[in-house]
């Protein structure tokens, strides 16, 4: 069954340590993503499939994945486009202190996903002067959609950036500057050239990024306000559900999401099987 | 359905009236009910129809929301001193707000009780056999559940009257308790969890109204409640957050809403979600559900919201006496 | 006739170069920096002795040992077994390898309290696997450290696996043509190539899993002094209305996590500096 | 250390990269693998290093069969056509990596590792880049390091794959220089591959030149060279001029031309193909209208003694080319442009079109 | 076009890649930039381009400045080194690009530019090819798509940066000369750059040799080899033996030997550096012990009408290269081991050491 895949004779090793390699990864693998995944699942379903349905087709739970949609729909395009350029900055030009700025890009995969809904509130709530500003002219960022936006922006701000960095870097300059050369301009450069080459890795770092996008909770449940039918994304309407007791819905929504990413997962997986068949 | 009667206000007309009750986390039930009852009373009282949007979470957090800009019209919270910390820190509405409605502006309550396993293995009715060294007791953190804090009370009232005033004994028995537990969630839904799911723990300290829930929710077969001789009187407080009503222009039906709490109706719908009515008669319609305990309050055992808070839950208090090593 | 040339030079043929620059530096600013910097500005309004009192409070010091101790491990274990798991999902063919491969990056995209649940619910003393195990697990650093591994995991076998795709196997020939072992192979021809993108892996797993509060929470049975991560604490502080008492552990957090980050940076820098030019 | 080669077939799914190879290889010959990309070359190589283990046939170094052996086991020195030098390592780590990785019993002590390993740095005049690392090196630099490294463990055979592939032509011909020096002084048996005819050439005691996985022909330079035994050969080593015809009348009709056919073995009515060498090829101011083809000069350049020409054919538009000495091409007084008569000297037929 | 570079200089950081070029060039001219790696000819290339920006110094297309005009806006067609075609693009987009991406205004229609790259495609013989990507051609033809879509254009000027790097020795040949009639035919002015000395006398009418970032020498193929400028020049282009010594009395004193100088406009007791060409040495059974020099042959080989001869001197042990005809060689009957006299019979004299 434990197949080689590599090129020569001498680069494989005996039967029984890919034996137990493989063994080692399937189980590893087993007790920390399969058997949760399993646990979500039958308690999803631990009252029936009716309650399952019924639980997923609640007015509350619909609306909490339409605010999900709509978050997505916004941050993912944003980041995406922010993605995209900063990665043409850096990959094309050369200035003081790009690798300042590349490490800047990091920073959200180090906050903690409570601290950056708080830095929201510190900046936009009640009690700063921003915010007293703004409530008096009754704008409402947070405790409202936008705010669930930018705090998703934040969390899921480098994913883009961080996939296309390498693709673009490996890529170099040469194919831009012989469509320059050939008298494209840039925007024309960019969409006939740069864009095709690297929309395998953006589709990638899209995935990623609407994955995490969909899942965050930390940051929004902070900015959210919880009001029902309004604010409430899939995550925070599960963690309303499971502090109603109603466990059996609160997984019946996870599992929806389960099943979200597994289908994010697939098209990655199809994506990646489409590059290689074209390359 | 609440849902649905939001929806058509907000597609409805221009001057539709809304109003935002902030609210924590097990009461979704009890105002859903409630919400359809005030929303066909105004109807009829005024002509006006009125939106209510619902939210829910920790006290302490939605109390937090409000201070830093959710617009509740009104707040109904699981303590007095969230509603405090929002009328001292951002003046929204008056510090004397809790004389404002009857009852310590509480229209229903809540004591505290023992959820334990079907047949009292343990045989745990009391405070005091929750210091025994083989009794295992789940109860959330009170650092960062208000609910639990009442559980903290409860037990504290009690060591008080068994020790007469004797703070050392008194912190002595608290402290026994709580070396006992097992898991110290962060909120009572994590507590429950781990009691009822993970089966650990051979006591639950718990809301009354919650113990009620869980037993409906998870399983008749498989728990009981213990009341115990003493506990607290836990009053979920009520009120309208004036300045934003007033900004609004909801201060009048916000009014109407909490008043409302009051009426036959009110109390009717709370004792049916568990909660303790106020007005005595409904109370005696329930009392197959609600045994009479001897309940010591907040303000006349321990002097109030911010007096407890002070003394036991902030940084330094008595709780974090029983957890940081002795100097 | 020599002639200097005034004119502005131009930085590149690539255009856009101000407007690329000025959208990242903008979008970085109003979405990174600009509400980062609220942490600091709310923790600059302590006194630096009350600030030094906070962060080194015993039961603040308890949590960073367990934060950074849990969350150390947990990366250490992501780090081995995301080689093996990279290793395994490049190298070997075998039945069922397209599915495991895909949901490696599950914990991306599943919320973390749905996760802490779920754990909760497999390790707790009566779980599906906890029952077997003579000591508890969930409620200890022991199920802290299981929940860091879970949303940790997808960064180093993400970040070994396209390495190990382009790794030249003529490298692992020349060795063995030279008489290597395979272990000799892999310890000093394989190894030495993959150190750098473990380490990223490493260190983005480390900082993710300190920040961590949803999924931990439910399985770390927060008993003050022992299993209380800092996140925990912080969300403590806000319960108490304590604003800058919260942002002011959020700093030491982040300066930890920047300053781990910056270092790996710095070492890839440095290992780059030595081996490529 | 003799190598003998037996039937070796290997393929590559249904793709046939190795069809039935027999080669003997004496003890301390240099010996050149030539062929165009994709003729086997690196997998025949391969197989004998042990990196691939053939489908079928059987290999023996000396007298010992070690055709399933493992490579590890084989003690053969290789160096990669890009190298393979250990990145992360030093010029004298990876020099001294093969004796580092010895058994404990065999393996010589670190003084004695050092000693080698600088013996090896002194042969390769890198002395002064021990502790660089590969990223630090020239190309001409990083293939040195990898031949020492490759020597280093003393092998009996040892393989080159395009060893001056990607270099400039002027290290390439003072790498050569060396690795026949080397050769010479190390008298071990060796065989290199390449593409680049002009290399093999003036590097191998003998060439083998393959194509689609089959030897074509194996022989000394002059060999092959002077008499290559088929049209692939002939068109592959170097530059050629190809007449296309019938042969009728000990004559090739190409054009309008009518060659003349040294020896009529073959039989009337053929097609056929004439191959002349540049240099095969002389110009003459007049010629017999039939015997010489019409042509004009379209560049002259001079390399050297040795003067190119190129031409382009009057009746067919094709182009010729023809080497002069010097001392001709003054005698003839070429100009660019010109018409003039080519002849060949020499022509040799093969079969088919 | 003419092109005019005025004291071009380039640096990168601190690193001088180019310092003050001078450069003409004529309409319809081939110029090859030759030099050893890193001597800035990619450099000199890119700026031409608009590619880079010179520091100082500037350019003229014909009368016009374009010091620093946009590359979109300077029509040149340029050929990277590693062909740099559009990879997601079949070969037919791969030509049409620079048509497609013209302005609305004086874009062709579309028939227009179908039959442009068809008649393209048809010079470079890739008819058949049009719907192929990039990655499914062979490295020759990938060059000629990049070519092609260079001259869809129509540019006045053609810039190839390496164009053979990367290739086979046949197909580079065949390439040359397809790039030598192609410019021929269209009669542009283009320049290409190369480090492959032969490839650069072959093609080019002029030839540029660069060395760090300066120009050594500007001349004919035939100027640049006989009569080098420079020692650097005489170096690198092809071989060359390098005798050391002093001059005296119109001598040069290298090992043992004593060789006569031709013009002794140098200074006597001068350190000097003496060049000679393999074809410009002879060899001898006998000589004059002083004014020949003793060598042993270590290897001989030859390629068509040449006999390459390796020797290793007898006083200093370094090696001689001497090319003979075939006819000078089998007068000799030379052998390897054999110990014969080599003779320079013209000798190029340069100072310093
Ligand atoms: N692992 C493999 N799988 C499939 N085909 C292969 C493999 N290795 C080599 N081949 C094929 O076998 C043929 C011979 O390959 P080989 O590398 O021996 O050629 P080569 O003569 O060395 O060519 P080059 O001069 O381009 O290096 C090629 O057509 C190649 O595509
Ligand atoms: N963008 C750059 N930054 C820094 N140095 C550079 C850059 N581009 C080129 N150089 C340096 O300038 C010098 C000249 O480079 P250039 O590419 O012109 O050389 P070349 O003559 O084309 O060499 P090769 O034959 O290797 O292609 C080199 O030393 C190179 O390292
Ligand atoms: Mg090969
Ligand atoms: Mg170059
Ligand atoms: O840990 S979370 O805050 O992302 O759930």
């Amino acid at each position: 069954m434990a197949g080689y895949v590599g090129k020569s004779t001498a680069n494989s090793e005996p039967f029984f340590i890919r034996f137990i390699l493989i063994i080692l990864t399937i189980t590893f693998l087993s007790i920390f993503l399969i058997l949760p995944l399993i646990a979500i699942f039958m308690k999803a379903f631990d009252q029936g499939v009716n309650a399952y349905l019924a639980s997923n087709a609640d007015p509350d739970a619909l609306s909490a994945v339409k605010l999900t949609l709509l978050v997505v729909l916004i941050t993912v395009p944003l980041n995406t486009l922010f993605g995209i350029i900063a990665a043409w900055l850096i990959t094309k030009f050369d200035f003081k202190g790009k690798s300042i700025l590349t490490t800047i890009i990091d920073i959200p995969f180090a906050v903690s996903p409570v601290i950056a809904g708080l830095v929201f509130i510190l900046l936009f709530g009640a009690q700063s002067l921003l915010g007293q500003w703004l409530i008096s002219h009754n704008i409402h960022i947070i405790f409202a959609v936008p705010g669930i936006v930018l705090a998703t922006l934040f969390v899921t701000f480098p994913f883009v950036a961080r996939e296309l960095l390498p693709v673009m870097q490996m890529q170099g300059k040469a194919e831009e500057e012989a469509s320059l050369s050939l008298g494209a301009n840039g925007l024309k450069t960019f969409f006939y050239i740069t864009l095709p080459n690297i929309k395998w890795g953006l589709l990638y770092g899209i995935i990623l990024c609407s994955a995490r996008a969909i899942g965050e909770f930390g940051a929004v449940s902070v900015v959210s306000g919880h009001i029902r039918g309004l604010t409430n994304t899939m995550t925070l309407h599960i963690e309303i559900l499971y502090n109603e007791y109603q466990f059996t819905a609160a997984f019946a929504v996870a599992s929806l999401m389960s099943i979200l990413a597994i289908i994010t997962l697939l098209i990655k997986n199809f994506i990646e099987w489409k590059s290689k068949i074209q390359s | 359905n609440t849902k649905e009667t939001n929806q058509d206000v907000t597609a409805g007309d221009k001057k539709k009236l809304e109003i935002l009750n902030v609210s924590y986390d097990p009461t979704r039930e009890l105002y859903e009910e409630f919400n359809q009852e005030f929303i066909k009373y105004w109807e009829k009282e005024t002509g006006q129809k009125v939106a209510i949007q619902q939210s829910h979470g920790g006290s302490g957090k939605q109390a937090r929301s409000v201070i830093d800009g959710l617009e509740a019209d009104v707040v109904t919270l699981a303590l007095a001193g969230d509603i405090d910390e929002i009328a001292n820190t951002r003046d929204l509405l008056q510090k004397d707000w809790q004389s404002r409605l009857e009852h310590n502006s509480t229209p229903y309550t809540s004591t505290i009780v023992f959820l334990v396993r079907k047949g009292n293995p343990k045989n745990i009715q009391d405070w005091d056999d929750l210091t025994k060294e083989n009794v295992s007791v789940i109860t959330p953190n009170p650092k960062t559940s208000g609910g639990a804090r009442w559980n903290y009370l409860a037990a504290w009232a009690y060591a008080k009257e068994k020790y007469h005033n004797d703070e050392t004994k008194i912190k002595e028995f608290v402290s026994k308790i709580y070396k006992n537990v097992e898991v110290l969630d962060s909120g009572a839904r994590g507590a429950t969890t781990t009691f009822v799911e993970r089966g650990l723990g051979d006591v639950l300290i718990a809301w009354e109204n919650e113990a009620f829930l869980s037993i409906n929710e998870l399983g008749k077969e498989e728990f009981e409640i213990v009341v115990p001789t003493i506990s607290i009187l836990a009053e979920p407080p009520v009120a309208v957050v004036d300045k934003i009503a007033k900004k609004k222009g909801t201060a009048e039906v916000a009014e109407a809403y909490l008043k409302f709490l009051y009426s036959d109706t009110g109390q009717e719908i709370a004792a049916k979600n568990y909660y303790r009515p106020r007005d005595e008669n409904i109370l005696k319609k329930y009392t197959d559900q609600f045994p009479e305990i001897k309940l010591v309050t907040i303000d006349e055992d321990f002097g109030g919201w911010k007096k407890a808070q002070e003394k036991h839950f902030n940084d330094g208090g008595t709780f974090d006496d029983i957890y940081l090593p002795q100097k | 006739m020599k002639k200097k040339n005034r004119k502005i030079k131009r930085l590149s043929v690539f255009p856009g170069f101000g407007l690329s620059l000025g959208f990242t530096m903008l979008y970085i600013s109003l979405l990174v920096l600009l509400p980062l910097s609220m942490i600091f500005f709310y923790t600059s309004m302590m006194s630096w002795s009350e600030f030094w009192e906070t962060i080194v409070e015993p039961r603040v010091v308890e949590s960073y040992k367990l934060s950074f101790g849990a969350s150390f491990i947990a990366a250490c274990i992501n780090a081995i077994f995301g080689v093996i798991i990279a290793w395994v999902l490049v190298r070997y063919q075998f039945p069922g390898k397209k599915l495991i491969d895909g949901l490696v990056d599950l914990p991306f995209a599943l919320p973390t309290a749905v996760a802490g649940i779920a754990l909760t619910t497999l390790y707790a003393e009566n779980g599906w696997l906890g029952q077997f195990f003579s000591f508890k697990i969930a409620f200890t650093p022991i199920g802290i450290t299981i929940a860091l591994i879970f949303i940790g995991l997808p960064f180093v076998v993400r970040m070994v696996q396209p390495v190990l795709q382009n790794f030249e196997t003529e490298l692992e020939e020349a060795s063995a043509i030279l008489g290597a072992n395979r272990l000799q192979t892999f310890l000093k021809v394989i190894f030495p190539e993959l150190l750098p993108a473990i380490i990223t892996g490493f260190a983005l797993a480390f900082a993710r899993a300190l920040g961590e509060y949803g999924s931990v929470i439910f399985i770390a049975g927060n008993m003050p002094m022992k299993t209380e991560i800092t996140p925990l604490i912080i969300m403590t502080k806000l319960e108490q209305y304590d604003y800058t008492g919260a942002t002011s552990i959020a700093v030491v957090m982040l300066i930890m996590s920047f300053i781990i980050l910056l270092f790996i940076n710095g070492m890839q820098w440095w290992s780059n500096k030595k081996f490529m030019q | 250390m003799s190598i003998l080669i037996e039937n070796v077939t290997k393929t590559f799914g249904s793709f046939h990269a190795l069809k039935q190879i027999n080669l003997e290889i004496q003890t301390g010959e240099l010996v050149a693998l030539l062929g165009p990309s994709g003729s086997g070359k690196t997998t025949l190589l391969r197989i004998i290093a042990g990196l691939e283990d053939p489908d079928e046939g059987i290999i023996h170094f000396g007298k010992k069969e070690i055709t399933h052996l493992h490579t590890a086991k084989r003690k053969v020195g290789y160096v990669f056509q890009h190298y393979a030098l250990f990145k992360h390592m030093t010029v004298f780590d990876n020099i001294a990596y093969g004796l580092k990785v010895l058994p404990k019993k065999t393996r010589p002590s670190k003084k004695e590792i050092e000693s080698k390993v600088n013996k090896l740095l002194q042969l390769i005049k890198l002395e002064a880049f021990a502790n660089r690392y590969p990223a630090q090196l020239s190309g001409g630099q990083k293939q040195r390091v990898a031949l020492a490294r490759a020597l280093a463990v003393e092998p009996k055979l040892l393989l080159l794959d395009e060893p001056f592939g990607a270099l400039d032509a002027k290290v390439r011909k003072e790498l050569r220089r060396w690795l026949r020096q080397l050769h010479d002084d190390f008298q071990i048996t060796s065989i290199f591959v390449t593409h680049d005819q002009e290399e093999a050439l003036d590097v191998a005691n003998r060439i083998v030149i393959m194509n689609e996985g089959k030897i074509e022909q194996i022989g000394s330079p002059d060999e092959v060279y002077e008499q290559p035994n088929s049209p692939f050969v002939y068109n592959f080593l170097g530059n050629v001029n190809v007449f296309k015809g019938r042969v009728q009348n000990g004559k090739l009709f190409n054009g309008d031309a009518e060659l003349p056919v040294p020896d009529v073995t073959h039989s009337e009515n053929d097609q056929a193909l004439g191959y002349v060498r540049p240099h095969e090829l002389s110009i003459v101011r007049n010629g017999s209208l039939k015997e010489a083809i019409k042509a004009t000069i379209a560049h002259i350049h001079t390399v050297g003694r040795a003067v190119h020409i190129e031409l382009k054919r009057k009746d067919t538009n094709q182009f010729l080319e023809v080497e002069l000495t010097k001392e001709e091409y003054e005698d003839l007084k070429l100009r660019t442009g010109e018409e003039v008569f080519v002849k060949p000297k020499h022509l040799q037929i093969f079969k088919g079109n």
